[in-house]
């Protein structure tokens, strides 16, 4: 299936090769793009990754279970809270321990609120990407109210460590769930101006339609998921299909487009920012405010988990991520694997989607699918 | 006690296939010399401070916390700080924590690609002993063996409220002169070739990426 | 006895008739950690004496208003008399039944004097020796009532 | 395009006259969050120094360090940990780990420097300007990363205790074992405090992989007496267990019971291998209690022809004749004896040195001695009346029904003391059917007896009366009955900040008619066979002091156990033998001891 | 569409299958040949609706000398996941490659050449660096690869670090004499 473009014969004067990244403003994080250039066309593309690449798989072949747990929010910076709660599910799963309700409702809002804070920092960089830096500066702020109560929550405002194994580490702080409806008005206040000034600006529309489509047919070879699938008409989504935490306890809807160009991928992930919101208000008003919320664990300095194995996944911004984790009745996992949507979306799909576009829309185009390097390459 | 650089002879771009050695210069990092009159070395200083111009390089996590300081929130703008999309303009090289080895070639490319005067500021612990990556097998544990750090703040991460006092601790480096980061650069060239070198395995570029 | 002259070297004497005693027994007992320990009841008599000596070149004894403990440890305890057989039990108690003596001379000798410097000397003399009572009887309560 | 795409971006300007988003002052004004995980402050007076927050800390950004003016003692390491901040991700962990809660985060989050090596530092010690933060991360009370409760262990109901002298502890089941000992953290710091440094952590941790025979060998590496100390160990070790600063400590001694109990006694010789070649050099040992056979164990290791003189018709001493076989069944007892009598120790038993063999015979044909002949006489308490037939003394009580004698105490019985030897003489007479009431001078909480025996006694029907003091013992009507006359005590504080001291109240006397009077308010030695090496041995309050590895003026006798330590018990006594096996061994090896 | 067991006994006709396990309702593991393993790849994406190839890994089991592939697969209309093992020998790794299968194939065979060594004939770019470069060592991921030695050797660790264990420090200060070497 992979095949490159017509054969390039760069002695022919004809073609130009151009790099753009790891050090570049118009890429989403330290990677880069081997582009082939024929005028401002790109006809080839590679990806380089593995600027980021730090060996986490291995590190935590040699982590016992809960040191593990500091270390897997790392993986996607700005998504921390998806590999706490998918590390916590596999490790809950294979020994046997089930988290308190109360537990599952905090995770829940949690990932939600993780969730809107980071397309909050992707809409930015949408608009960024296509001239827009009013869009960024607003965005990247009304994140920043979000990480205010995750500061509040669990104590930090980028690596949380608050899903531990068991549940959770602390219950919510006074007057949290206040604090959090005031965060969500302002952030739903602003996407109704983002709605007017990015979504049906002339420009921004002349230049996303059309660009980066995602065809039905692709979705399976590429592995394509997420947002980025949905666009393309799959109503799939791992939080309707197999329900975890409670999401199968309120009501939402799967945000479903037509054709997954670059403006309809943009559409869903606000539309599905809506339905965050929508969730995060139920969970709050319906969230336990009395009860366990951490399940003992066995003394965590000799904790050895059965042998077995186990894949767990969740719908985060970009698609599915999972965790694969084997154990062997150790003190340390066998292996574990963590499976990101960033992986098949910004190395093989981008290199297919980025032949006949132009140079000045590779930007664009990345932000769009929503990749995370430090991800990719863990 | 200065070594005289152009004693040390020129560079040999050994790293680069013989064929490609001419096409790259080899001259050596030459030394910055501040005015010769004090009053007017430290009114540039004074300018230099107020105007510290980031190079936008994500090099590592850390990069995380730079959206908000230059956004409304922060707005580090007001600091005389801003970001560049190239070495060419840019002053001030933030280490976003840890650096594999694969972006430390590139952390190296671009710092020498800047223009002097010219300071780094490591972000996190990593840079300093390892931090979360001591025991990696790609990252590095000291970014001071490599290239000279004006800088540091610890964290995990930074907030951008710290990333803002280590602005103004580097802005009141460079006016008080202190800021030498770039010279002990040229002074120890030699020794930060060699650990580059000693780490970066395909060193294919030349010696000097001016 | 009618000056502070008098009393003390009254005092001092009975100090040196204590330590007297305790060598003697030392070299009656049998046993020669007990002959250890009766000697080094009489270098604590011996210390005493030097003290009140020094009381004598003018250092202030102790006040008579100070209240000393009473344990009463010693006051049901069938008397003892000190034979070469002795075990360590027994020397406490001979120890602290001889310290009691004291205290009680010096307190009826206070009680039957009119002279309020003279009275104030007994009653200092009097807490010296429940002082030291005390002494014997804190280790009476730690050694011997361990268990009890 | 339509218009309204043209013209709608438009409509944001109105947000131009809104409250700017800007922070003025963001440094000043943005302290961290009440939970913000800033950086790391330490009770120090609260810290233990267990080295839990190291072994938790995935970054090894902790080190344990000494500290000035901080010294090892009993419960504490005297080590603080020190922290690098070029390896620290605030991750808490430490804080979620630490024993004794000393460890917390302040919302402190700024430190720039321009000095790569200063980012080390001891927490709580060394001055940094967050310690007086207020706020920062605290761990949930209720979250826990380690199980603050102890497993309990099964144990007879009193009803059922009471009806005879069966074992009351049941032991731990396998599982229970395996759950307790999963509680442990490793950190050693109870080694110091059991007087054998038995190796706590390692036994525990072969709890923990059901390795029983591995268990075995490091119980016999320092304790010989393993079945035995699993079950009456005084347990020191668990007073300063660091689990026990948040919860109940650890339950160390049902847990080398737990591997004693696993190993059959005909496995002991495969299992430990206890190999050794004749010396040919001859070691006495007199008394064959735990210090006596503990000494016999490592000497005979090392290949000492070692005979052990017991006066007694069996070995274990004060373990066999004053712990009753509820607490200490016999056939336990013989389990650890019978081992180190099967390696070829010579024990003779019913042979009192100075009356069936003198002792110069011991001096003049062995190259050491060993003395550990315990405290056997009872203390008197000498008051008026104690000479009255109805009172007997706890020993006697208990060596009667070891020997399987019926104590004959009668229906009423008054138990004066509050050590074990008076808790078990009070079980004791239960058992026999009587009403027992025991008088005891000072508070509860200050009796010498393990706190499971208090427990336990009073579980089974003793009526404890604390601070009454004994004054006078006077015939009764009845002349097969006993009056006691006791008074009230006011516990006064000590003025050298010592425990408080019972003061006798003479205005509140009491007085009982008893069938019988038990007096056990401890005992004391007899040495007089000896003769006159007593000399040149060092004694205080009628106990000997012994210098280094156990040795005695006379530099061929070594002296252990209860007559020779301040806390007389079991596992002191074992040490001392081993000590003693130490010392004799330098002494008469190229290694020397004057 | 075949229930899983159902599915299960049918392809158990034609391929050998071993090591079956429900780890849940919705995701099973099983072992395959390595000669028929691609194609039951195959057959379970085009006959069996496991059209999804939710990611492909190895798996170290360094004591029985060999690798252990995972491909998992997803079926998106039953949401149910099969892991298939394949397993190869640990000295000599070499695996047929499922490139023309779906696309992102060709990524993963590339990360695990880099990170285990495993050969993947016919998988493009399979030489290429992935997350490397100038790797001079064994493959990273290798259990027998120890992180720790190479990263002390390769990037130090700044001096001025030291800690003591307290129970070694408690026994040096507090009873030194008793310590024989017969305690550890």
């Amino acid at each position: 299936m992979f095949e490159p473009a017509a054969p390039v014969d760069l002695s022919s004067g004809k073609y130009l090769k151009l790099w753009q990244g790891p050090q570049h403003p118009g890429i989403t994080g330290n990677m880069s793009l081997e582009l082939t250039t024929c005028g401002d066309e790109v006809v080839a593309c590679k990806t380089h990754v593995g600027y980021l690449h730090r060996g986490f798989e291995k590190l935590m072949e040699r982590r016992t279970f809960i040191q593990n747990f500091t270390i897997v929010c790392r993986i996607a910076v700005p998504e921390p809270t998806f590999n706490e709660y998918l590390y916590a599910a596999v490790v809950e799963e294979l020994s046997g321990i089930k988290a308190p309700e109360r537990a599952e409702w905090i995770r829940t809002f949690n990932l939600e609120l993780m969730r809107l804070g980071s397309y909050l920092m992707w809409l930015g960089g949408v608009g960024a990407a296509f001239g827009q830096s009013t869009i960024y500066q607003w965005t990247v702020t009304h994140r920043d109210y979000i990480l205010d109560l995750f500061e509040e929550m669990t104590g930090a405002r980028v690596y949380h460590m608050y899903i531990v194994p068991g549940g959770v580490r602390g219950r919510l702080p006074e007057g949290f769930e206040d604090r959090a409806r005031k965060v969500l008005d302002g952030v739903e206040r602003l996407l109704m101006d983002v709605e007017k000034i990015l979504f049906n600006n002339v420009v921004f529309k002349t230049r996303t339609k059309g660009l980066g489509v995602i065809t039905k047919d692709m979705v399976d070879p590429y592995g394509i998921t997420g947002p980025n699938q949905r666009a393309a008409g799959f109503a799939r989504d791992v939080r309707r299909d197999s329900p975890y935490l409670m999401y199968d306890e309120v009501e939402w809807d799967v945000i479903t487009g037509t054709a997954s160009d670059t403006y309809e991928r943009a559409w869903v992930r606000l539309q599905e920012m809506h339905q965050g919101i929508r969730i995060m208000r139920q969970v709050l008003d319906r969230m336990p405010t009395g009860g366990p919320f951490q399940t003992p664990l066995p003394n965590v300095l000799h904790w050895e988990v059965p042998k077995g194995e186990t894949y767990i996944k969740a719908e985060c911004t970009r698609g599915e991520y999972g965790y694969y984790l084997v154990t062997d009745g150790s003190q340390y996992v066998r292996r574990v694997h963590v499976r990101g949507p960033s992986y098949t979306h910004a190395i093989a799909l981008m290199e297919k989607m980025a032949v006949g576009t132009n140079i000045a829309d590779i930007a664009g185009l990345m932000v769009s699918l929503h990749t995370y390097p430090p991800e990719i390459e863990r | 006690m200065k070594p005289n650089q152009s004693a040390l002879g020129p560079l040999m771009n050994e790293g680069l296939p013989p064929e490609d050695r001419d096409l790259f210069s080899n001259a050596r990092p030459v030394l910055y010399e501040p005015y010769p009159v004090e009053v007017v070395e430290k009114f540039v200083n004074w300018v230099r401070a107020n105007s510290l111009w980031l190079l936008a390089f994500g090099t590592g996590c850390g990069a995380v916390e730079i959206n908000p300081l230059m956004t409304a929130r922060y707005d580090a703008y007001r600091m005389g700080v801003q970001t560049r999309p190239t070495p060419r303009q840019a002053s001030v090289f933030l280490i976003g924590g840890y650096a594999s080895v694969k972006t430390l070639k590139r952390i190296i490319r671009s710092y020498e690609q800047m223009q002097g005067p010219k300071f780094v500021v490591c972000l996190g612990i990593c840079p300093i002993n390892g931090g979360m990556y001591w025991d990696s097998y790609n990252t590095v544990n000291q970014f001071d063996l490599y290239l000279p750090v004006d800088l540091y703040i610890t964290g995990c991460m930074p907030r951008p409220e710290v990333l803002m006092a280590g602005v103004l601790e580097l802005k009141k480096k460079i006016m008080e002169g202190r800021a030498d980061g770039a010279n002990r650069y040229v002074e120890n060239f030699d020794w930060y070739k060699a650990n580059q070198k000693r780490v970066i395995k395909n060193w294919n570029m030349p010696d000097y990426n001016w | 006895m009618n000056t502070v002259e008098e009393i003390l070297d009254f005092a001092i004497e009975r100090e040196q008739q204590a330590a007297d005693f305790y060598t003697d027994l030392a070299q009656k007992v049998n046993k020669p950690w007990l002959k250890e320990m009766l000697e080094g009841f009489s270098r604590e008599e011996m210390r005493h004496k030097g003290k009140l000596k020094s009381v004598k070149k003018g250092e202030k004894l102790l006040s008579a208003e100070q209240k000393i403990q009473n344990l009463k440890v010693s006051d049901y305890l069938v008397a003892v008399e000190p034979t070469e057989n002795l075990d360590f039990q027994d020397a406490l108690i001979v120890a602290m039944q001889r310290e009691k003596a004291a205290y009680r001379l010096y307190t009826d000798l206070a009680n039957n004097i009119d002279d309020p410097e003279m009275k104030e000397l007994f009653l200092g003399l009097a807490q010296e020796e429940a002082k030291h009572k005390l002494y014997f009887e804190v280790q009476y309560d730690d050694q011997i009532l361990k268990h009890n | 395009m339509s218009l309204k795409d043209l013209i709608s971006p438009f409509y944001v300007w109105q947000r131009a006259f809104q409250k700017p988003y800007t922070q003025k002052r963001p440094i000043e004004e943005r302290p961290g969050a009440p939970r913000y995980r800033g950086f790391h402050i330490n009770l120090t007076e609260e810290c233990v120094g267990c080295g839990s927050c190291e072994a938790i800390c995935q970054n090894h950004a902790i080190d344990m360090v000494k500290v000035e003016g901080l010294e090892p003692r009993n419960g504490d390491s005297g080590l603080r940990p020190k922290f690098d901040y070029g390896r620290c991700c605030w991750c808490a962990l430490c804080v979620d780990i630490c024993t004794a809660r000393s460890l917390r985060l302040s919302n402190h989050y700024a430190w720039v420097t321009e000095d790569p090596d200063a980012f080390h530092f001891i927490a709580g010690t060394d001055a940094m300007p967050w310690n007086q933060n207020s706020l920062g991360y605290r761990r949930d009370d209720d979250y826990h990363l380690l199980t603050h409760d102890r497993i309990e262990m099964d144990a007879l109901s009193p009803e059922e205790s009471l009806k005879g002298f069966d074992e009351v502890m049941k032991g731990y089941t396998e599982e229970q074992a395996l759950l307790e000992a999963d509680r442990c953290v490793e950190c050693g710091i109870c080694v110091a405090t059991c007087p054998a440094h038995m190796s706590v952590p390692d036994y525990i941790k072969a709890v923990r992989n059901k390795d029983w025979e591995g268990g075995l060998k490091l119980l016999y590496e320092t304790n010989p007496f393993s079945t035995t100390c699993g079950r009456i160990c005084t347990h020191r070790c668990e007073t300063d267990c660091v689990l026990g600063l948040q919860g109940t400590p650890i339950a160390i001694r049902w847990l080398k019971r737990a591997i004693a109990d696993r190993v059959p006694a005909e496995r002991y010789a495969e299992i430990l291998n206890d190999t050794f070649t004749e010396n040919g050099k001859k070691v006495a040992i007199v008394g064959a209690g735990p210090g006596g056979m503990s000494a016999a164990y490592y000497l005979r290791k090392q290949g000492y022809g070692v005979t052990v003189f017991e006066a007694q018709a069996h070995g274990g001493g004060m373990l066999r004749y004053g712990v009753p076989s509820y607490r200490l069944p016999e056939n336990q007892l013989d389990k650890d004896i019978d081992y180190i009598r099967s390696l070829g120790v010579d024990v003779r038993f019913n042979t009192r040195v100075g009356q069936d063999v003198p002792f110069s015979e011991l001096m003049d044909n062995h190259d050491a001695i060993f003395i550990a002949t315990g405290l056997s006489s009872p203390m008197k308490l000498r008051i008026d009346g104690e000479e009255h037939p109805r009172v007997v003394s706890g020993l006697k009580i208990l060596d009667d029904v070891a020997k399987g004698q019926d104590p004959g105490v009668g229906k009423r019985v008054a138990v004066i003391g509050g050590g074990n030897v008076a808790m078990d003489a009070a079980r004791v007479s239960r058992r026999v059917g009587a009403d027992v009431t025991v008088l005891y001078r000072r508070r509860i909480e200050d009796m010498p007896a393990d706190p499971e025996e208090i427990h336990e006694s009073k579980a089974e029907g003793c009526h404890l009366v604390p601070q009454a003091i004994p004054v006078k013992i006077k015939d009764a009507d009845d002349p097969n009955q006993v009056v006691i006359v006791w008074g009230e005590a006011e516990m006064v504080s000590d003025a050298k900040g010592g425990r408080p001291r019972p003061v006798l109240q003479e205005d509140r006397m009491h007085e009982e008619t008893y069938d019988t009077i038990v007096s056990a308010i401890g005992q004391g030695g007899d040495y007089d066979f000896m003769g006159e090496c007593l000399g040149s041995i060092e004694q205080k309050w009628g106990k000997f002091i012994p210098g280094a590895y156990q040795q005695t003026g006379v530099s061929k006798i070594f002296v252990g156990g209860d007559i020779a330590n301040s806390t007389a018990d079991a596992i002191s006594a074992v040490e001392d033998g081993h000590h003693a096996a130490r010392g004799i061994h330098r002494f008469l090896s190229e290694e020397g001891l004057q | 569409m075949a229930t899983p067991t159902a599915l299960l006994d049918e392809l158990g006709k034609r391929y050998t299958l071993s090591e079956i396990h429900i780890q849940r309702d919705d995701l099973l593991f099983l072992k395959v040949t390595k000669p028929q393993a691609v194609r039951f790849l195959k057959d379970l994406r085009d006959d069996a609706g496991y059209t999804h190839l939710t990611f492909m890994t190895n798996i170290d089991y360094i004591e029985d000398g060999r690798f252990t592939l995972t491909y998992m697969l997803h079926n998106y209309d039953t949401h149910h996941e099969i892991g298939v093992h394949v397993d190869l020998d640990r000295d000599n790794a070499e695996m047929d490659s499922i490139h023309n299968l779906w696309a992102q194939g060709r990524t993963y065979q590339c990360e695990l050449r880099e990170m285990y060594g495993i050969r993947f004939p016919g998988s493009p770019g399979l030489d290429d660096d992935f997350c490397l470069e100038g790797w001079d060592q064994i493959p990273p991921m290798r259990k027998e690869f120890d992180i720790v030695a190479f990263s002390e050797e390769r990037f130090g660790n700044r001096p001025g670090r030291g800690s003591t264990d307290p129970r070694e420090h408690m026994g040096t200060v507090m009873y030194p004499e008793h310590r024989d070497g017969t305690e550890h």
